[in-house]
């Protein structure tokens, strides 16, 4: 009997060797069940992922499954192209793995008092910090800036120029290519305003609230300690490694791969805050393709239930720096183990409870667009961020009025 | 004979025309919605929509300096090529590298020139003592930086063209003119420049459809940013109709593409063409 | 101008002819900058990682980068992929384009302008741009995410019939004669006059198509979803995809894995190359 | 039984008349030139005969069999053309028996025949080069390879020798003949010169303006011009023609016997007497053997040949005589009046 | 004063050398032909003196002066290519005054010239056309007009008429020869066409192989050929020579009065006569005018002309007789011998 084979498309937006640890589950999952096969497909970045995954479905030929961001749920369901788990989960063993999930990340996984993502390859923002560089800088290398003011100051202290005035470190760098827009989360979020509303269908860019955290990452810039214009998601980890960057953020993902390549003492921490603490969550969920047959559909299911099990969660999570996604991974021995060695690991799971969900609409692809365009037109200096959010939130209105 | 060909033709080029004009008035059908009649809907979107006008606006800057920049740069190589000049086959394939290698490859390493801090152009205005620039990050140099890649792509292909006409103009001409007192500029001038229009007429119309075609570069320097600032129509249009999937309007911006190449052939066809034969 | 100063040398000609030192240094001065990335691209892929953005000339040797994206992503099928997607191009463009350049050429049928017209409005509106229609086309007939998606539209080139028409009408008609005189039939007199005849025509059509193909990017992107069909170019796309950071040693070493066939190709052949352009009167 | 016969051939393209109404034969085994200035329709004729171009109305029959409708391949006719047509990119050998290839003879039959008709033509070390590496000699006996080696009985030929340089020419135009005559093929050759159509022709057909303007043997032509168009299309220097104003030539007061409008003389007929008609020398050719005189006599001009070691200027009075067998008459359409008997042989 | 001069040049392309060591002296005013066959460095003579090629050795002289550093713009020569070399995209107008535009002469200077030269070349009603809307008579005119217009007092032309039919060569050669003398041009001419150098130069400069073979008036290549290799090239049909053996026609015993390794006679100068040699016709050529036999003596063959009328035919016996002053003779090593005493002109 030819065994079912289920095809799964993976994005990957972190160094390292990401695409060995999956083909090695893969492996792992077939040897166990023979009569499976699970073919991982590497997809490119997560935009080139739904594109791939949304081509693919509109052909008729999706994949069975596919690790896509947690935040494409509602343009999955608007294209009709995924099903519910409910659908599958029927013993109550399956009741409990679906309940296991921390609730931070199943924000983004309901909608319609429906689950339509399982959360795999998980994460928060959070800080990342050159120990060395705090030392030569004055700074208490063990203590993490905690708030905006603190954050601002730190990186005034850090930020170095050569002989000819040039900047030669920065003090802080937030990336705003790719997705800028997550991690201006990092900002608005602590600045006590809330991007959108949980049914994706309004979004509040232009909340004086979001327009003053816009406001700050612009002046972060201005006073010459984070770099100007865009600055590179791909380049800033190896900023980072090569002392260009004292303090960046980027994804927990990025962990392991800053772990292996930082030839320095560094610190991970929480988002600083101001009105109160918070990152968004971020990261894929595996979602089940409707138009594969009802068998794929169902090994597809059983692929997901074992890859998403405490150890193997556990295993990921050291392999990358990707929060597990249920307590229960943090209570196996391997993982218990490493976060005492290392306790940066915890600290994006830490952060967890006080992490909103990532801008997520219908229309995604699109509202998103907009933010980041304004996002990108602030910091280059193009706009002000009041009227770059305005601008922003109109195209916003003007996209989700179908949706209302 | 014909068949075969114009049956493809007709499936892959006449067929994709005529029904995108048709669909640029329908809507986009979206899961369980079927497309509707619309009218002039998507084109109004499409006046009301600035990232189309800033797109149509980089891509004519785009191609107004890659056309003129990489032809006379393809002559002036072609020029040099075309004497016997010391290591005259390493510089012809010097100049025509370009052109065998992907775009989306070099692109990266493009990436790397641009890079701020520690790219090349970091490295070589460090060593002049300029003031750093993050060239793919600001959107006062980014469609620059996308256009010199694309400059650099070009230039070499042309090359080509205009070594191959040179060569097969007739060498007595040059003695001609040498013995009628014209200098080396002179007879550019007024003989092989002349003489190169026809060369000149089909480089230009291959140069202008580069203009609206070539996009790969932006995949992996800028995808258009920042803030739309180097994004260009066809790379607008793989967006919208493959990341936003709104296809509809995806056809009427794809009816305006097709509406600009046209034009440009009709140009040429019924002006250009007719100026610059002499035999 | 200047004269040679020496008559009594060896026999050279004079300066009018000759471009001036000046000339000389600038085009190699612009050489040297055309070809700064792939020297870069050569020196990041064969030294270690720590060098990407440091040039010292004490850098060690190594190939370990090559190895690493070798086996980073599934390279091989990319080639093969490629390989076959070209040869498949190539193959149905020569023989499609023939036939039709041959019918243009030397048949008068009625339409035979229209139709050509019809072949030439492929020239400026290129199945690239009409990537939606063509990929819902795709979608309809159940090809998408195979060689013959990518490689359809471009079956008919009618830069190719263009080319091949000129050329064909180029060639005497005193040869077809010959050819019929002497007993062969349409098809004969094209296989064993028309082509043979054209052959530096398509010697520089083949070079143009693969290097576009080769290289071609944005279509097969779209209509590819797996490492069944995806060619060289979109897995290296996806492979350098910026987002996971980019270790600019490993996508060097990728970048010239995958341009080598076409860039050793053409410094093998770059005279024949130049020369068959020359003599196909692409111009 | 003639080889060829075109009975009433025309051609027109679109409006404009190539040939009006041919009427001819070519016998078996004979050399028949199709001879007149660029344009007249000799290339038209030919492709007519070997199917290349079909008539316009009118049959073409072989052995008196009509093949007006019978392709180029079917009527075993061989073509040498003008430029050879001879195919670049195959070796001597390969476009030797291209036809016999084509048309699927055994391989070893090929052999044979080639290595015949390369022996035959002296092509034998030549046979792996390309056409480009041969001289205009070479590429011509290919050419005839080419077309002997199908053994046809018919070769048309259109102009092959046109391209070659006068020594060449010279030789090669008595190889041909001499090739002609062994193989005792019927050849049609067709040429603008007429020093080629006099030198090799049994049959001249002399043709203007699509019309045949005189058919006869090479002498004939020479001796019996039917029409000032054929007197000045035959010999150089051409026959003088003056213009005679009742008897007298005009723009003087020299009376000539004869009742014509236009008097014929060719150059070497005339002699310098001292009982001749004055004429004045105008300008000289000195050619080694002989000198060309351009003389004026009244308002007509005339060239007189002497031997090359006459010597004479410009200005020079001379006194010109002729024998009264060389004047030819014409009358003023140009057509020839038989009043004179000649010296030559009677017309066929 | 002589116009132009070479001293010693010689000329080499890398290993193989094109001209060895030529002194020449070209008088102002008069028509100079360089003539020999392919190869043999006509072009690079007239390359050099153009200054579009360096001498590798020896100097070039124009009125005295060393003009062998100065660039071809300076020398102030004009020229007319084999091919015409005229620029396709100009009028021919533009054609003729590109050189006049490129010096800056003043826009009245130039119509005026323009209209004499057009004038005097019959091209006034063609100024507006482009080279590619000419025949190649038209075309030649045009190049020789850029040539005309500049007044230059040297005029070098390279193979001018090579293209142009039989017709338009005779009468451009005419043409060509009425402007040099009615302007005082001094021309240098390169032509491998022995006819037209007869018939133009008033000096012949014959090469052969890089060397000079002979210099002399047409008269006296054709009556006094230096060589054997001149007495080949000068004439058509050339001069029959015959290898002597012990004073015998080679595989004859016929025995000649003359003590020289070849007999040279040329074939208008054989007669028939009962007290002749005895020959016999292998083939006949008619040309109308002549009667050319192929005949053989001994192992030797040789051509006579004879008169048009003449009727023979091949295998008759013929008997051959010339006058002694007819007869040339030539060294083993081909240098002429002068024992006889020629009825030509002296040599110049
Ligand atoms: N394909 C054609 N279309 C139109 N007219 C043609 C064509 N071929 C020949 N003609 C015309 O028919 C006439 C006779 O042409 P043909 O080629 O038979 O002349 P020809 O005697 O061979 O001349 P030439 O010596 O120049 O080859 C000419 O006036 C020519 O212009
Ligand atoms: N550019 C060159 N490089 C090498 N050899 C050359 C070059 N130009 C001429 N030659 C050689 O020099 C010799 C003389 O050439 P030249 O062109 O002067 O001959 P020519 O008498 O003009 O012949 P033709 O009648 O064929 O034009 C020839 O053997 C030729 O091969
Ligand atoms: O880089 P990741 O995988 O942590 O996820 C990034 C964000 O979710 C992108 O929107
Ligand atoms: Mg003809
Ligand atoms: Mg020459």
């Amino acid at each position: 009997q030819t065994p079912v084979e289920v095809q799964f498309f993976y994005p990957v937006a972190v160094g390292g060797p990401i695409t060995k640890t999956i083909d090695d589950f893969a492996a792992a999952f077939t040897k166990e069940h023979p009569a499976i096969k699970v073919t991982p497909i590497y997809a490119g970045s997560y935009q080139e992922s739904i594109v791939k995954a949304l081509t693919a479905h509109k052909s008729g030929t999706p994949p069975v499954t596919s690790v896509l961001l947690s935040t494409d749920m509602f343009t999955l369901i608007d294209e009709d192209a995924v099903v519910p788990f409910d659908n599958f989960v029927k013993t109550p063993q399956d009741k409990a793995w679906l309940g296991s999930f921390y609730p931070a990340f199943m924000q983004n996984s309901q909608a319609g008092g429906k689950t339509w993502g399982i959360p795999f390859q998980r994460s928060t923002v959070v800080m990342y910090w050159n120990k060395d560089l705090f030392k030569q800088a004055g700074l208490d290398p063990h203590q993490a800036p905690a708030t905006w003011a603190e954050l601002k100051a730190a990186a005034t202290k850090l930020t170095q120029k050569d002989a000819s005035g040039k900047v030669s470190t920065w003090g802080v760098q937030i990336p705003s290519s790719g997705f800028p827009y997550w991690l201006f989360q990092t900002l608005s979020t602590t600045n006590g305003a809330l991007l959108a509303n949980e049914a994706g269908t309004a979004v509040k860019f232009d909340d004086p609230k979001v327009i003053e955290a816009l406001q700050y990452w612009v002046d972060l810039g201005k006073a010459g300690i984070h770099p100007p214009g865009v600055v590179e998601w791909g380049t800033t980890p190896k900023d980072f490694f090569e002392k260009k960057a004292a303090i960046i953020f980027t994804t927990t993902g990025n962990l392991t791969n800053i772990k292996k390549n930082a030839k320095f003492d560094f610190g991970v921490g929480m988002i600083p805050g101001n009105v109160r603490k918070g990152s968004p969550t971020g990261g894929g969920n595996f979602y089940i393709f409707k138009k594969s047959s009802p068998a794929q559909q169902q090994a597809a299911f059983e692929f997901i239930q074992w890859i998403t099990q405490p150890e193997r969660a556990a295993q990921w999570s050291i392999d990358t720096g990707y929060v597990a996604v249920s307590q229960a991974a943090y209570n196996t021995p391997s993982l218990k183990a490493y976060g005492k060695d290392f306790p940066a690991a915890l600290v994006a799971r830490d952060q967890l409870p006080a992490s909103v969900a990532e801008l997520s609409t219908h229309d995604n692809q699109r509202v998103t667009k907009a933010l980041n365009d304004g996002l990108q037109a602030a910091l280059t200096g193009n706009k002000s961020p009041a009227q770059a959010m305005k601008e922003a939130q109109m195209e916003a209105d003007r996209i989700l009025r179908a949706y209302k | 004979m014909l068949l075969p060909a114009l049956v493809l033709l007709l499936a892959f080029t006449h067929w994709p025309i005529v029904s995108t004009l048709v669909d640029s008035f329908f809507s986009t059908p979206k899961g369980a919605r079927a497309s509707v009649w619309v009218g002039l809907d998507n084109y109004a979107v499409m006046v009301a929509d600035p990232v189309f006008w800033k797109a149509m606006r980089n891509n004519l800057w785009f191609a107004g300096v890659t056309i003129p920049l990489s032809i006379s740069l393809a002559l002036v190589m072609a020029l040099w090529v075309n004497e016997r000049m010391l290591g005259r086959a390493f510089l012809r394939m010097a100049y025509f590298t370009p052109t065998v290698l992907p775009m989306i490859a070099v692109a990266n390493i493009w990436l790397f020139f641009y890079t701020p801090q520690y790219g090349l152009l970091e490295q070589i205005s460090a060593a002049l003592g300029l003031p750093s620039h993050n060239w793919l990050g600001s959107p006062s140099t980014a469609l620059g930086a996308v256009t010199l890649v694309a400059v650099w792509k070009e230039a070499g292909f042309f090359m080509i063209f205009y070594l191959a006409a040179l060569q097969s103009q007739n060498p007595s001409l040059r003695e001609a003119a040498a013995i009628e007192g014209a200098s080396r500029w002179t007879f550019f001038w007024r003989v092989q420049w002349p003489l190169l229009m026809p060369t000149t007429v089909f480089v230009l119309v291959n140069a202008f459809i580069n203009g609206f075609r070539m996009v790969d570069h932006l995949f992996v320097l800028t995808r258009g940013g920042p803030d739309n600032a180097s994004t260009l129509l066809l790379f607008y249009l793989y967006e919208v109709g493959f990341s936003f999937w709104d296809t509809a309007y995806a056809a009427a911006i794809t009816v305006v593409l097709v509406s600009i190449l046209v034009g440009m052939a009709l140009l040429q066809f019924f002006v250009l063409d007719r100026k610059v034969h002499y035999q | 101008m200047s004269l040679p100063v020496n008559t009594h040398s060896a026999p050279q000609r004079l300066a009018f002819n000759e471009p001036g030192w000046l000339d000389t240094l600038a085009a190699w001065l612009l050489a040297l900058l055309w070809m700064l990335p792939l020297l870069y691209a050569v020196w990041t892929a064969f030294h270690p990682a720590e060098f990407a953005t440091r040039l010292e000339l004490a850098a060690p040797l190594t190939l370990d980068n090559f190895r690493r994206a070798w086996l980073a992503a599934p390279f091989a099928r990319y080639f093969f992929n490629t390989t076959l997607l070209v040869a498949m191009i190539l193959a149905a463009q020569l023989l499609l384009a023939t036939l039709a350049a041959y019918a243009f050429a030397r048949y008068h049928f009625r339409g035979r302008n229209l139709a050509f017209a019809l072949v030439l409005v492929q020239l400026m509106v290129m199945p690239d741009i009409l990537l939606v229609e063509n990929y819902k086309t795709m979608a309809t007939v159940g090809l998408i995410d195979s060689l013959p998606a990518i490689g359809l539209p471009y079956f008919a080139s009618a830069f190719a019939i263009f080319l091949l028409r000129q050329t064909f009408m180029s060639i005497p008609k005193e040869l077809d004669d010959a050819a019929r005189v002497e007993g062969a039939s349409a098809l004969q007199t094209l296989w064993r006059v028309y082509v043979p005849l054209a052959k530096p025509v398509y010697t520089a059509f083949a070079l143009v198509s693969v290097s576009f193909h080769w290289n071609n990017f944005l279509w097969p992107l779209i209509v590819t979803n797996s490492v069944n069909a995806r060619p060289l170019t979109v897995g290296l796309q996806i492979f350098s995809s910026v987002d996971q950071g980019i270790d600019w040693s490993i996508i060097t070493a990728a970048t010239l894995l995958s341009s080598a066939p076409l860039l050793i190709a053409f410094l093998l052949f770059q005279r024949q190359f130049v020369q068959s352009f020359m003599r196909a009167g692409i111009k | 039984m003639s080889a060829i016969e075109l009975v009433g051939v025309s051609k027109s393209w679109g409006s404009s008349t190539a040939l009006e109404a041919i009427n001819l034969r070519i016998e078996q085994g004979t050399f028949c030139v199709l001879l007149g200035p660029s344009g007249c329709g000799k290339s038209s004729t030919l492709r007519i005969m070997a199917g290349l171009e079909s008539a316009s109305t009118g049959r073409v029959l072989m052995d008196g069999r009509d093949i007006t409708q019978v392709s180029p391949a079917q009527r075993g006719m061989a073509m040498v053309f003008q430029n050879y047509a001879l195919f670049p990119h195959l070796s001597v050998a390969d476009n030797i028996t291209f036809g016999l290839s084509v048309r699927k003879t055994p391989a070893a039959e090929i052999t044979r025949r080639l290595k015949e008709t390369a022996a035959l033509l002296g092509l034998s070390s030549l046979l792996a080069r390309r056409p480009s590496q041969l001289s205009g000699g070479q590429q011509q006996r290919v050419a005839l390879g080419r077309a002997l080696v199908a053994q046809a009985k018919v070769c048309l030929m259109d102009e092959p020798l046109s391209n070659l340089d006068a020594q060449l020419r010279q030789d090669m135009r008595r190889e041909l003949r001499d090739i002609q005559r062994q193989l005792g093929l019927t050849v049609v050759y067709v040429t603008h010169d007429q020093s080629e159509a006099m030198s090799m022709a049994d049959q001249v057909v002399l043709l203007n303006r699509g019309r045949i303007e005189q058919v006869g043997t090479p002498r004939d032509l020479y001796t019996q011009p039917a029409s000032t168009f054929a007197a000045r299309f035959v010999g150089t220097p051409p026959m003088n023609l003056l213009t005679l104003e009742q008897g007298r030539i005009a723009g003087s007061e020299i009376a000539i016997p004869l009742d014509a409008a236009i008097l014929g003389v060719r150059p070497e007929a005339i002699h310098l007497h001292p009982g001749g008609l004055p004429a004045v020398v105008q300008s000289l050719e000195y050619l080694g053997a002989d000198l060309l005189l351009h003389c004026h006599i009244g308002n007509q001009s005339l060239r007189v040949r002497l031997d090359g070691q006459h010597h004479a200027a410009a200005g020079d009075q001379v006194r010109l005589h002729w024998s009264p067998a060389e004047a030819h008459g014409f009358d003023s359409a140009g057509q020839r009046i038989h009043t004179h008997h000649s010296p030559a042989s009677t017309p066929s």
